[in-house]
């Protein structure tokens, strides 16, 4: 029981890793703002949202397991209301700074 | 090991973008990386609290309030000093280089077994009934730090407001916020909740693990900022007493309860022995507040 | 199976390293705001690893605490300005 | 090691802090250069602090109270200096 819940903690964070290297990638290499949030988004809410799955197994009773579903909301939530308004932005005034 | 190498590269790379940004924007979004980074780098060293406390104010109220500056300075820039001259910047420079190694060198040679007073923290811990140590010292050991500090607070918003216009003084701290809709809105109104119950949960662990007063403190504020940069929640006006109340409460009460220790056991700021705990507890809720309410004063700023 | 959580914390450092060439790039303020929001995230995600590696419950408090502030840079950049 | 490591960090950044200060123009940037500076001297704080473990502490309680209250009172000082930049800001659009 123990091995498969570590196989499942390896799978998830694992790919939440490849998430995060596949949205840091995308951040570096696209050309444009609008496509660049696009990649970024995906890394936030995907990568961060496997690795959480990933540890759930692992937290100690059910307090740690909460504090991690509430960060993941946390973060998702901050994200989707941020999002379109920072891509308004980038598509408007946008200063280079 | 190769961990930190990173980490310490990383710090630096942001901190020489800070120092060579040509706009005001960009160095301030380095400084927030920076932040964050840095509270990571507590961590690596051990030092919980401290990161904690980094995290919060930071990579958190920093952010709103060199932002905002940066935005109200982009319209309106403020006058520049003529820049210095080469050799003026290269003398600085060797002086100031001379200064980091001899920091460095301080670093280096200090005694391996340094002269520190953790072992005399641990002996007397017990007596304040705190399983944290570092809020031991904040608290019982160097309250007067404390006590000082949080007068601190108090003066800087007694500073901040003084500096609005004479015409109006009295009204609400900083520019008025234009109403946000959509997403910004709809975010307002959902996260002061969850962020006030997590406030809550550092505070309450503060007692015995790494957490606390200051960090519930600028969670607690930047949850009263959140409104009002959406404007859903505009501040109310400086001279009102309630918002005076608040801010002062937690210094006085500190000081009456350390005047209170004084009467009963001879010592400023020494806390009755058997009611250490509820009374620690009580002007450390006190203080919180107090706190947060000037954090957020100071962000919002003077009345323009 | 720490030394495994202890690796990967390392990994998601490291993607966070690379994302700082973005914050320095730039070239817009909103791609410095998006990459340091993705610090951020990044930042929760490295120290949430790392407290399971270590078994520590702080690691997580501490990742509560940059899940709650640390969008408020970028909320800061995406509100109306006063008098807009 | 890890804190000699840290400790360097900070004599570095208290070097960078000092002469961005000095030799920066932009009245905001040299508020940043402050703020690098005292991170700085925290770091070298933090450095001995965590050379102070003992007693089943990872660090010595006593310098990290002090680096707390001393990133509050930063803060503090940093917000002024703001609040003092936007007004003499203001104020040159007056006259």
């Amino acid at each position: 029981m123990s091995l498969l819940a570590d196989a499942f903690t390896v799978f998830c964070v694992v790919a939440g890793i490849g998430f995060f290297a596949a949205g840091t990638a995308g951040l570096l290499r696209f050309p444009d703002t609008g496509s660049r949030l696009h990649a970024l988004t995906k890394a936030d809410h995907l990568g961060l949202g496997l690795i959480v799955l990933g540890l759930l197994p692992r937290a100690e009773a059910l307090g740690g397991a909460f504090r991690l579903l509430a960060i993941w909301g946390l973060v998702l939530l901050a994200s989707a209301a941020t999002g379109p308004l920072l891509a308004r932005i980038a598509q408007r005034r946008d200063p280079p700074a | 090991m190769i961990v930190d190498l990173a980490l310490v590269g990383g710090i630096l790379a942001l901190a020489l973008g800070v120092l060579v940004a040509r706009q005001a924007f960009a160095a301030v979004a380095l400084f927030i990386g920076y932040g964050l980074l840095l509270a990571l780098a507590w961590g690596r060293l051990g030092l919980m609290d401290v990161a904690l406390t980094e995290a919060a104010i930071g990579a958190g109220l920093s952010g709103v309030l060199l932002l905002a500056a940066a935005r109200r300075l982009s319209a309106a820039p403020a006058q520049e000093d003529s820049p210095p001259g080469r050799v003026t910047r290269a003398l600085i420079g060797a002086g100031c280089a001379i200064l980091t190694c001899a920091v460095g060198a301080a670093v280096l040679l200090l005694p391996d077994a340094p002269p520190g007073l953790a072992a005399e923290v641990a002996a007397n811990q017990r007596a304040t009934a705190l399983g944290n140590p570092v809020a031991s010292v904040l608290m019982a050991f160097r309250g007067l730090d404390t006590l000082l500090e949080s007068a601190v607070l108090v003066l800087a918003v007694i500073c901040t407001v003084a500096l609005a216009p004479d015409q109006g003084w009295a009204g609400p701290p900083g520019a008025p916020q234009p109403q946000a809709d959509g997403p910004l809105a709809l975010l307002a109104r959902l996260l002061p909740p969850l962020g006030i119950v997590v406030a809550a949960h550092i505070f309450w662990i503060g007692v015995d693990a790494p957490g606390g007063k200051f960090q519930a403190a600028a969670i607690l504020a930047a949850m009263w900022l959140l409104p009002w940069m959406a404007g859903i929640a505009p501040a109310p006006p400086i001279g009102t007493r309630a918002l005076r109340i608040t801010v002062a409460a937690g210094p006085a009460l500190f000081i009456a309860v350390g005047l209170l220790g004084a009467m009963l056991t001879g010592a400023f700021l020494a806390w009755p022995s058997g009611f250490e705990k509820p009374l620690i507890l009580i002007v450390e809720v006190a203080l919180t507040l107090s706190i947060a309410a000037a954090l957020a004063l100071l962000v919002m700023g003077p009345r323009t | 199976m720490s030394s495994l959580l202890g690796v990967a914390a390392f990994a998601v450092l490291l993607t966070l390293l690379l994302g700082l060439v973005r914050v320095l790039r730039g070239p817009q303020a909103a791609d410095r705001i998006a990459a340091a929001q993705l610090l951020g995230t990044t930042g929760i995600a490295a120290l949430l690893l790392w407290g399971a590696a270590v078994g520590s419950a702080t690691h997580t408090d501490l990742a509560l605490t940059l899940a709650v502030l640390a969008p408020f840079a970028t909320i800061a950049m995406v509100r109306k300005e006063p008098g807009e | 090691m890890t804190a000699d490591v840290y400790g360097l960090l900070g004599a570095v950044l208290t070097g960078l802090g000092l002469f961005g200060m000095l030799v920066r123009t932009e009245p905001l940037l040299r508020i940043l250069a402050f703020n690098l500076l005292g991170g700085g001297v925290f770091l070298v704080l933090g450095a001995i602090a965590r050379r102070g473990a003992g007693a089943g502490f990872a660090a010595d309680p006593v310098p990290q109270a002090i680096i707390l209250t001393g990133i509050v009172v930063a803060f503090a000082a940093t917000t002024i200096a703001v609040a003092l930049l936007l007004r003499l800001a203001a104020r040159k659009d007056d006259a």
